[in-house]
């Protein structure tokens, strides 16, 4: 049984056999249930964007099982690992895309954007660093309750870093000095634009200084690497001592979306070690140094399709949002709407 | 004791302070300064580390509330003027109204924003934005009229669940004074008749509805009983007793400090036109500030903006229809 | 040969890019990419050096144009949606809008809104902000409905002196085709009446037009003749071709795929009912959006917005009065 | 005779006496011209706000003298001798403050709000940081015209540098390697609110590297640091090494603006370095050194005090704007204007 969002995740992955297995199974599940997405969309089946973590498992899953369910999560696209390893079930993650009612979006909002306020689990909105606010307010009010040793974390990618919000967020999370892992994801392009265009530092993790705020920088291709530098980026912030940016450098091993062939992705990162497939590279690590066998990964890969496949059958046959149930309003108040006086 | 609006909206936040524990204030130059225009005076000393200094970060100051929210907190949010929430704007529309439909989990801000016009404020500290924000679904946004509803229209906006636009007129702020603060209130979402009259619905709101009374008080003296409502609360929007009013006089002229196009006069005259057709016996008319940005000067000011004077010129011309 | 919507906006680009040297286009993933959508396709390696990715930083990117524009340039701004403006809304409203006012220096930049609703695209990715806009002074704001106004307005949204919101809907894109672009057009300000009729006018703008065509047909072979007007530019709004056309009909119904509170139906009813009162001979009546963010599953995205149903259904009940 | 905006400056000054000159009489003017604001301002005679540069004019001049009419500028609040510098006539600020029909602004706008876009001054929005894209814009349009060889600068204080505005635009021209110079004068308050509430780094030069762009640091109570350091920032960007971040350290010594009494600054930055007025700094340097003596600068005094006065004078006889007048559109092109059909 993979480890779920109600037992205590974070502060127990130190040991370094247990802490890669377990990454390596969110890792292999998102990759399933990504490829599973990818294939719905080809046959139609999904409205809108798809849009897959595929070569960033490593950095996201290793961030997810640093997490406790105490903790803040603020997940971005690429995050499906990340997003299993807090303790997002299959099953919510396909209804999101699905669009069933009985989903946390309700149909309401789809595929990616997608959480569970209540559980610590922010749904993006599309704006590209709006979250990280969002997250250090989470962190803000706990700190005024008294609540301590919890962390926030949120991701971004190299072109979210562009953005405004991004700035006074961090800045903002720095001035409060809160427990705040901002982790960036530079994976060389945003959607077509290669990070040249997008920033003329030399790394991203340069720019921790310039807010007073703890850098990593780490190969987000290596497991064993992420595992490392966002584990000890965490530690430090439960541990008091402010914001952590953690920048990762990767390659995206896919379209932006599945509508997009990524035909411009320079064939030079394809052949170099950033565009390395970070599971295959677990994969590899993890026999290697015999911490289990391939007839045991076998298993958790067919383990992980026949969830997979038993979701999107239940989510198939789940009742669509009905137009004639819906509430048409966005006010919790019931007495303010219009109407209703 | 004689209170003013201003002091209105620092006992309301004093009183939701000291009444609820999850409320706080944060913004720019809130705590111990007490704000740009004393709003908050003396509340970081009364209540320590509830009222705090934000960054000049509009955009993160509005997220932060939404995520202190999420955590069970009722922020409040002063944006240092109404114009400056442009640059909070997508976090407002987009984070903050979005949360409860999306989620089922509400969102329990209050942005306050110091607006309109005031001689000398110029283009970028005069703006009227109610309306880009009533626009948004999700968002309730209260245009209070005098120092009794600046009071208790605050107090019920920290306690309403849904994010709340709080618009605090910056002309009244020392502008109008009361004797007392009300213990009851009309709740929001319900218009208010400001003055009784037969002859013509006047529909305003914030200080407008104080510059319509005068026109009203005016044209008594010509003989027209001039009937006053102020709405409030622009959304929701009590269609219900301007229709009402509409009833008893036939005649509308709807008053906005805000930009001519779209806007609350729009919105009233649609509304009353498209669902209560029959009760005019004439053209209803609307009256709104200029189509330019907000003058520096005082005479352009003056001339921007509906006055006394063009309220009671537009009535007349309806009057005599 | 056909072409579609968004061919349209390439090849206005194409000929602006073509005809002056003073234009360029400035947006995310525009240049070898050729944008989002593909209306930018060609055009960097047809026009080296004048078509720039951006970083996603919306509000720098407008800054950019403005400052551009002070330098004599005619820059175009694509946002990759409309609902990301909301970013670079301050720029927009407050430095572009103001400058020409302010400076007497025009301010000639077109900002692109790929904008409007398609099934599956959530709350962020369909939202219609002419209101927000036009709510402003100093932009005007287009709204065509047609692949050739696409063509023609953006052509002339270029050559305009004011900054110019052009709000080209996402689902006309693909959707809509013509034989060929057209050499001669409307000029911005003049609505059109895209079919006429006599029982009825029907007013909408963009998407809605083809809606509220489709709806007209159906009442046609009911022996209804509903005249459909397109407004074109929200702002300039023509009042007098709707006017007119109402004087023909007596009726109106106003169709927006905003939201319902305030816009482009409020504007529309609120001027016919002020200025043409008598023109009218039932009340006027308004369909809009729903008031919450835009949904994501196309059972709910259907019902969210007006259709040609929820059209025909409106009509048929002023149509009976 | 001052040097004015039609005489050539910008790479004349490295005369190192002959810079001192030039840049204390700019700040003599400025410093006379915020005092006759203020008593303006205190005699009713000016509406709405009155935002004086005191103790930040050695910066403001520095930079001033340092373009040329080629180059652009966009001031903020505190710059009233940068703004002399580059060029703008005393009775064009008068007439700004006091709503003349004849200003630059016409009445529209008012007070700092002022400037000439076709003379390459642009005139400032109030929201902290949006003018710094706009600078970006003008550099880029001409180097798209091939124009070379000038520089745009643009000034903001400690608290515009948590905008989400000043971010973007920084990193926009560092993308785009334009000839840009921020100039940030951290003064210890944005407002009332002190630099610890406003950002966590050491220095806000330390954010230079994060943009990957040239940072510098000075006192900016020191006159002679302000010429070397800003002239050395100007002459990078002119040489087409990029945007330039130059941070100034120096005291606000007035209140945010004239109805602020400033009450809450910490005394002790009173009595520090810091709260040196760098006018007086200046003066004494330039007597120290006699590059001129008492006589010449109460001269100089005494003709800046007569040019403020004819300003005034001259500017109050001028005519208000009249509404009458007013063309109420704020469009250029009069065919779209509404009603003109
Ligand atoms: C403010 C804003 N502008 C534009 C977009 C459109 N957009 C969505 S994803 C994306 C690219 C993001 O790139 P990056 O941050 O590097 O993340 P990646 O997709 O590479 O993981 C863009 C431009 C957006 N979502 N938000
Ligand atoms: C976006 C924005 N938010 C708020 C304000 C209101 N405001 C005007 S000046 C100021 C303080 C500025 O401080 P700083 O940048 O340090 O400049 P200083 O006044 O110290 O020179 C504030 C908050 C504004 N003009 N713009
Ligand atoms: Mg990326
Ligand atoms: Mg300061």
């Amino acid at each position: 049984m993979l480890q779920t969002v109600s037992e205590p995740r974070g502060g127990q992955v130190e040991a370094v056999p247990e802490a890669h297995l377990l990454a390596y199974r969110f890792m292999l599940r998102a990759r399933l249930l990504d490829e599973k997405f990818a294939a719905l969309y080809r046959a139609g089946k999904i409205h809108g964007g798809v849009f897959l973590g595929r070569g960033q498992e490593a950095l996201s899953a290793a961030l997810g099982i640093n997490l406790t369910k105490s903790d803040v999560f603020a997940p971005l696209i690429r995050d499906g690992a990340g997003r299993l390893a807090f303790g997002e079930t299959i099953v919510d993650a396909v209804r999101t895309y699905m669009g069933s009612s009985l989903g946390p979006m309700r149909g309401r909002d789809g595929n990616v954007h997608r959480g569970n306020p209540q559980a610590g689990y922010l749904p993006m909105i599309s704006h590209l660093g709006a979250m990280v606010s969002v997250v250090n307010g989470v962190l803000f009010a706990r700190r005024m309750k008294g609540i301590t040793g919890i962390v926030g974390a949120t991701c971004l990618g190299d072109g979210a870093t562009s953005t405004g919000a991004f700035h006074e967020a961090l800045n903002q999370a720095a001035v409060e000095k809160l427990p705040l892992i901002l982790v960036v994801a530079d994976n060389q392009y945003a959607y077509s634009t290669p990070t040249s265009r997008q920033f003329a530092c030399e790394s991203l993790a340069d720019r921790a200084a310039g807010y007073g705020i703890a850098g990593h920088s780490v190969d987000g291709t290596d497991l064993t690497a992420c595992l490392k530098t966002v584990g000890m980026a965490v530690a430090s912030a439960r541990a008091g001592k402010g914001p952590q940016l953690v920048v990762a450098k990767l390659l995206r091993l896919c379209g932006h979306g599945e509508h997009d062939d990524a035909s411009y992705i320079d064939p030079k990162y394809k052949t170099s070690a950033l565009g390395r497939d970070c599971l295959k590279v677990a994969e590899e690590k993890i026999l290697q140094q015999k911490w289990t066998d391939a007839a045991q990964i076998a298993v958790w890969r067919s383990e992980a399709i026949r969830e997979i496949e038993e979701a999107v059958a239940q989510v198939q046959r789940e009742p669509a949002p009905d137009p004639f149930a819906e509430e048409w309003t966005a006010l919790s108040t019931k007495r303010l709407i219009e109407g209703n006086a | 004791m004689s209170l003013t609006y201003l002091d209105a909206i620092c006992e309301a936040q004093a009183h939701a302070l000291r009444d609820d524990p999850r409320v706080f204030i944060y913004g720019q130059d809130v705590g111990a300064f007490g704000g740009a225009f004393k709003a908050t005076k003396n509340l970081a000393k009364d209540f320590p580390g509830r009222v705090i200094d934000s960054p000049i970060s509009e955009d993160a100051m509005v997220g932060l509330a939404v995520g202190a929210a999420i955590e069970g907190m009722r922020p409040i949010i002063e944006m240092q003027f109404a114009d400056f929430s442009t640059v909070g704007f997508n976090q407002i529309v987009n984070q903050a109204a979005t949360l409860f439909w999306r989620t089922n989990i509400s969102c329990p801000i209050t942005v306050r924003l110091p607006f309109g016009g005031t001689s000398g404020g110029g283009p970028f500290h005069s703006q009227s934005l109610e309306t880009i924000y009533a626009h948004y679904p999700g968002l309730i946004v209260l245009t209070p009229a005098t120092v009794e509803d600046a009071y208790s229209m605050l107090l019920e906006a920290v306690a309403i669940d849904d994010p709340v636009i709080f618009c605090e007129h910056k002309f009244l702020y020392r502008h109008l004074k009361a004797e007392k603060l009300p213990s009851e209130a009309l709740p929001i979402g319900k218009a208010r008749i400001a003055r009784e009259g037969r002859d013509l619905t006047i529909v305003a709101y914030s200080a407008m509805v104080q510059d319509a009374l005068e026109a009203a008080g005016e044209l008594a003296t010509e003989g027209w009983e001039v009937e006053v409502v102020d709405l409030r609360s622009v959304k929701p929007l009590d269609t219900d007793t301007v229709m009402a009013s509409v009833a008893r006089t036939g005649k509308l002229l709807a008053v906005g400090e805000s930009w001519p196009w779209g806007g609350v006069t729009a919105e009233v005259i649609a509304r009353v036109t498209s669902e209560g057709y029959g009760l005019l016996d004439a053209p209803p008319q609307r009256l709104n500030a200029k189509d330019t940005p907000v003058p520096y000067h005082p005479n352009l000011w003056a001339a921007h903006r509906p006055t006394v004077r063009s309220i009671g010129a537009a009535a007349r011309k309806i009057l005599r229809h």
